[in-house]
């Protein structure tokens, strides 16, 4: 049996996520170029804030978030060679991206990073010169010389 | 009450199959029917496992009613790897059904998987990072892990050329490169370092099916060699940014229950060959670890001393793995047939299988298998 | 008093896509073609499953029913029953977007038109289709209406040399 | 085969919910029903989930809240079936239950469709249909045609078919939906976690509002509804070691017979559905749902029923074909009043998906409805009869799917 092949008409369904009042207090604090998370009291820091522990279930409020220090530790790299654009196709490129917890953090944050760092190098957040309160504030990190 | 595999078919696996999504299914469905003996009016169940996100159709099982067999019938779709709808069969059939069918299907033609990868990406944060996917992840993974137990890019592409070899005898297998040598895994292009085009699994065209019967069923049908589910695990892991890079604790936590419910108490004694779901080839040493069959960060020592290689003590993907070919939610029907047929030809008595689901293997699956 | 709806909070949107229009999928070669060329000689095609006789419009390939492959073509009737149909209020621009663009503004749609599209039942087919039911006010519309297929004038060898369907003619006792 | 009871109920307020993410939003109603259930996660073996995924934007959104729901290290398993899957859901973690294989298990159903940025529900219900007109499209049908059939497409496109349907077959009249959907507007007003509410809702105020597509009106539509329902499963073993310090429901029989897809087959191909408002599907789930409840006769032995209505006819359609009154006769009731919160037979007392309609918790939401009125835990919109036995439906699908769930307050004999 053969078969005929036909392309979806062109179409890109478009989403608007709400954030809920935690995570908005985060994104608005890049705007000052500060990073929250949340403190439990079982002593996990989770970055994004939330309103659960993801270690120990807890409900977290405004009450446990803490300011994060804006440099921390590649716990993991690697360079990317490709990218993909929304429909999926692949474009060469040449790119690193991090694995980083911050320091104080138990979260992991995958980000950018805007030149060469090996595991275990502390970096740090490098923001946006026009910040919105959004999540590509955050440009990507940087090596910190020590 | 055990329940058996007593039928099963799957499609050579291809990419852009000539064969409509339904076509391939309603295939699978009628073999796997036909390897049983039984008929469409001897189904009680049908379980069918697609996702919307891979088919590009909302309700993906919505126009497949036809080609599953399951008009008229008590019928539900697991929205996720085909293991998880054999697990919901097994839960039916311990009830009211006395026969099930599972079909599973996914043409990675239809849209790239590894974008879809993207969309289990946290919207509000994650997924504004162009950069991330299944394999930028899976990289960052392989490199933490490499990093801290001191495994090489060869023993990662040590894993790949095993899986590729045993491929390439697998006339199923999509990926079939006879004759492939370790220069060429280790030289072939970087998709994210350590992540190479042979050390990942390529997302292809696939469409597999199996028939579950409980044990009563079968000696009143005297249907002949079933391969029975022994022990069933699952469990899930946090999200990709509150996990420990380093082990998939999920697929410990269901591989011990699956053991204890097959009485299994050394796993690489007790149990002969593994079919499992190694999206990346590094993923698979994390597998054996996982496992119980080495301890953490040892899993690099069983395949530099050929333990899991065809003809090793614990051959692992005699298949080829998801390395041959990686048809998304039909692979763990593709590695339960794979090990029904390796236990139905002799290689052994035991057999775990093993699927995964999600951003850095999140979900995972264990059964084991047994022939009498 | 009316709706009594509860107001939430608003709290920060994140924007985003999903291509649907990159995906791509395959359809049964020559099933609708046939079909299609039949309607070029202002005939309906269906196809016929010869274990259970239910003949499926447009064709179908596989019987949900026999779970088997249909292996028959055959040529139904252009006349058939109106099972249901709806109507649209009087179409006005800005109302009607499809695909993002203003159904009226691009002459797809008239102004004040009442749309009324029904499901057809061809006689002697096991299957309906939704055509659009020309030709005829809503008034006079009814379920159990007898209608036939109405073809483009010159066919184009496409799916739209179907239009839809009219009234047929309608019998009643004259005594 | 183990005996299943429902230990514990947990919804969230239904609305437009934009204080919320998904992730807080469905954790609300988790922790609600184990709170509710009077156990700990710890007590927890399993969870039962799904909504339909392209509705809200995110892949498996359960693994992006595993680490709220406190799912982790644990067995989750997934289904979607389109209206039906919050049934399906609640089937699901029956049979997890009822296996032997878990104790206690955690069904979850969810939709946060208003995340989506297209009108109403239409990024998910497009879908359906979205490669088949595309590939109408390629075969050259006209961009009239496909205006034609977008503007009766989607949820309330089939609805009008088969509403007029109904009609033709049963002699009820768009008077007959304006009653139901002023019940369901009524009702909801007494549900503190529906939508759609209006106090004191007459028969009248739906017949002002404006014609939709004819047959139905505006006021006859479900509104797209964001929320999560939540129900906490047990054995009977489980049960006697936790020993919930609260009323019960049972479930007594589950079935979902899936018929084939209505509208279009795969690529434009013809379907062998003429009527719509049959349900073969319906009426095959219902029967065999009975069989394994142990009951014979449903209109002396159910009490009440939660049926699946975005659309008041689908109300009437429902419930003739789960067997409380004859074929095109349920119309009849309804101007009795027999279908009342305080009626003989009562349906749809929370106000029904007609009120709120958040795809993946409606199904789920009819099950711990019906468990609510069992228990007696309705609070507003609790009904004054005693339930004994209740039944939850669910609808979707292509038209197709159908899942019957029958509950009980005891264990089945």
């Amino acid at each position: 049996m053969l078969v005929e092949r036909y392309e979806g008409i062109p179409f890109v369904a478009r989403f608007r996520w709400t954030t809920g009042e935690m995570h908005e207090l985060f994104l608005e604090k890049f705007k000052e170029k500060k990073i929250v998370g949340a403190k439990c009291s079982c002593g996990y820091v989770v970055v994004p804030p939330r309103v659960i522990c993801p270690q120990c279930l807890k409900r977290l409020s405004f009450d446990n978030l803490v300011e994060l220090p804006q440099r921390g530790v590649v716990i993991s790299r690697t360079d990317v060679k490709f990218k993909m654009d929304s429909a999926g196709n692949y474009e060469k490129a040449e790119e690193i991206l991090v694995a980083v917890k911050l320091h104080g953090a138990n979260s992991t944050l995958f980000l950018k990073a805007l030149e060469p760092v090996k595991i275990g190098d502390e970096v740090e957040v490098i923001w946006r010169e026009e910040r919105e309160g959004l999540p590509g504030d955050i440009i990507g990190v940087r090596g910190v010389k020590a | 009450m055990r329940v058996g595999i007593v039928g099963f078919h799957a499609l050579p696996l291809t990419y852009d199959i000539e064969m409509t999504r339904e076509e391939s299914v309603f295939e699978a469905a009628k073999g796997a029917l036909k390897s049983a003996g039984l008929e469409r009016e001897d189904i009680d169940t049908v379980i069918s496992a697609s996702s919307d996100y891979y088919d590009g159709r909302t309700i993906s099982n919505s126009m497949l009613i036809g080609a599953t067999g399951a008009y008229l019938k008590d019928e539900t779709k697991a929205e996720e790897d085909g293991l998880f709808a054999v697990l919901y069969a097994i839960q039916r059939l311990r009830t009211y059904h006395r026969t099930a069918l599972v079909v599973a299907h996914t043409h990675s033609w239809t849209f790239n998987p590894h974008k879809v990868s993207t969309f289990m990406l946290d919207p509000l944060f994650d997924r504004h990072n162009e950069l991330l996917n299944d394999i930028t992840l899976a990289a960052l993974q392989a490199n933490a892990y490499m990093h801290a137990y001191k495994v090489s890019e060869e023993d990662i592409a040590l894993v790949a050329l095993k899986n590729l070899k045993n491929a390439s005898m697998n006339p199923l297998a999509y990926r079939r490169l006879p004759g492939v040598t370790l220069e060429e895994v280790m030289s072939s292009e970087v998709y994210s370092s350590p992540i190479r085009e042979l050390t990942m699994a390529p997302c292809c065209d696939g469409a597999a099916a199996v028939v579950l019967a409980r044990e009563d069923v079968i000696q009143k049908l005297s249907i002949e060699d079933p391969v029975w589910i022994e022990g069933v695990g699952t469990a899930t892991d946090r999200y990709i940014r509150d996990r420990n890079l380093l082990e998939v604790e999920s697929l410990s936590i269901a591989a011990k229950k699956a053991y204890a419910m097959a009485g299994v108490t050394n796993p690489l004694d007790q149990i002969d060959l593994a079919e499992v779901t190694e999206r990346f080839a590094y993923q698979e040493l994390m597998i054996y670890e996982a496992l119980g069959l080495c301890q953490k960060g040892r899993g690099k020592y069983l395949i530099r001393s050929g333990v899991t290689e065809r003809g090793g003590d614990f051959p692992v993907n005699m298949s080829g793995g998801a390395t041959g070919g990686d048809a998304i939610t039909a692979t763990g029907l593709y590695r339960l047939i794979e090990a029904v047929k390796l236990l139905r030809n002799g290689a052994g008595e035991r057999a775990l299988v093993h699927s995964q689901w999600g951003l850095l293997a999140q979900k995972n699956i264990v059964f084991v298998l047994r022939r009498d | 008093m009316g709706y009594v709806k509860e107001k939430f909070k608003e709290t920060k949107r994140i924007q985003g896509g999903w291509n649907v229009g990159a995906y791509r999928w395959k359809a049964p070669a020559g099933l609708l073609d046939e079909f299609i060329k039949a309607l070029g000689e202002k005939k309906l095609l269906g196809s016929l499953c010869t274990e259970c006789g239910r003949v499926y419009l447009p064709p179908r390939e596989i019987c949900s029913r026999c779970f088997r492959k249909i292996d028959a073509k055959t040529v139904v009737s252009n006349f058939g029953t109106l099972l249901a149909f709806l109507v649209s209020p009087p179409i006005q621009k800005g109302k009607v977007r499809i695909a993002g663009m203003d159904a009226v503004e691009m002459g797809w749609l008239k102004e004040g038109e009442e749309v009324i599209i029904g499901i057809v039942n061809f006689d002697g087919t096991s299957s309906k289709m939704l055509l659009p039911i020309l030709n005829v006010k809503p008034k006079d519309v009814f379920v159990g209406m007898r209608v036939k297929a109405v073809f483009a004038e010159k066919p184009t060898g496409t799916l739209g040399d179907l239009l839809g369907v009219e009234p047929a003619t309608q019998v009643r006792y004259e005594g | 085969m183990k005996k299943v009871a429902i230990i514990g109920c947990g919804q969230t307020k239904h609305g437009i919910r934009t204080d919320v993410s998904q992730a807080e939003m469905v954790s609300e109603a988790v922790w609600r029903a184990i709170e509710d259930a009077g156990i700990g996660i710890e007590d927890v073996d399993a969870f039962a989930v799904g909504n339909m995924q392209g509705f809200g934007g995110i892949a498996h959104a359960e693994m992006l809240f595993a680490d709220y729901i406190g799912a982790y290290g644990k067995p989750v398993q997934r289904v979607a079936t389109g209206g039906t899957v919050g049934g399906s859901i609640a089937q699901l973690a029956y049979y997890q239950v009822a296996s032997g294989m878990f104790d206690v298990v955690v069904a979850v159903g969810w939709e946060k469709h208003r995340d989506s940025a297209e009108p109403g529900a239409t990024t998910g219900l497009l879908h359906v249909m979205f490669a088949n007109y595309s590939y109408m499209l390629k075969k050259g049908m006209s961009m009239r045609t496909y205006a034609m059939l977008g503007l009766a497409g989607a949820a309330a496109g089939i609805a009008s078919y088969q509403a007029a349907q109904y009609m033709a077959k049963s002699g009820c009249k768009i008077e007959h939906f304006d009653m139901v959907a002023a019940k369901s507007r009524r009702n909801a007003a007494k549900n503190e976690y529906a939508h759609l509410k209006w106090p004191n809702c007459k028969p009248e105020d739906i017949a002002k509002t404006e014609m939709l597509i004819w047959p139905l009106r505006f006021g006859h539509v479900c509104p797209a509804s964001e929320g999560a329902s939540a129900i906490v499963l047990a054995s009977e073993d489980a049960v006697k070691r936790l020993k919930p310090e609260r009323p019960l429901a049972w479930i007594l029989g589950v079935a979902a017979y899936a018929d084939e897809e209505a509208d279009q087959g795969e690529s434009y191909q013809g379907t062998g559905v003429l009527d719509y408002s049959a349900q073969l599907g319906c009426i095959l789930s219902a029967k065999r749902a009975y069989e394994r409840a142990k009951i014979t006769d449903p209109r002396k032995e159910v009490d009440m029923a939660e049926i699946y209505q975005p659309f008041p006819h689908q109300e009437l359609m429902f419930s003739e074909c789960l067997g409380f009154f004859d074929e095109g006769t349920a119309w009849k009731a309804v101007e009795e009043g027999i279908t009342e919160i305080d009626g003989k037979f009562p349906i749809c007392p929370s106000g029904g998906v007609l009120s709120t309609n958040a795809i993946g918790s409606s199904g789920l939401q009819r099950v711990l409805e019906c468990a609510l009125q069992i228990m007696k835990k309705a609070k507003n919109h609790q009904v004054p009869k005693d339930v004994k036995i209740a039944v939850a439906h669910a609808w979707g699908g292509q038209v197709q799917f159908n899942t019957v769930t029958v509950l009980g307050d005891s264990p089945l004999r």
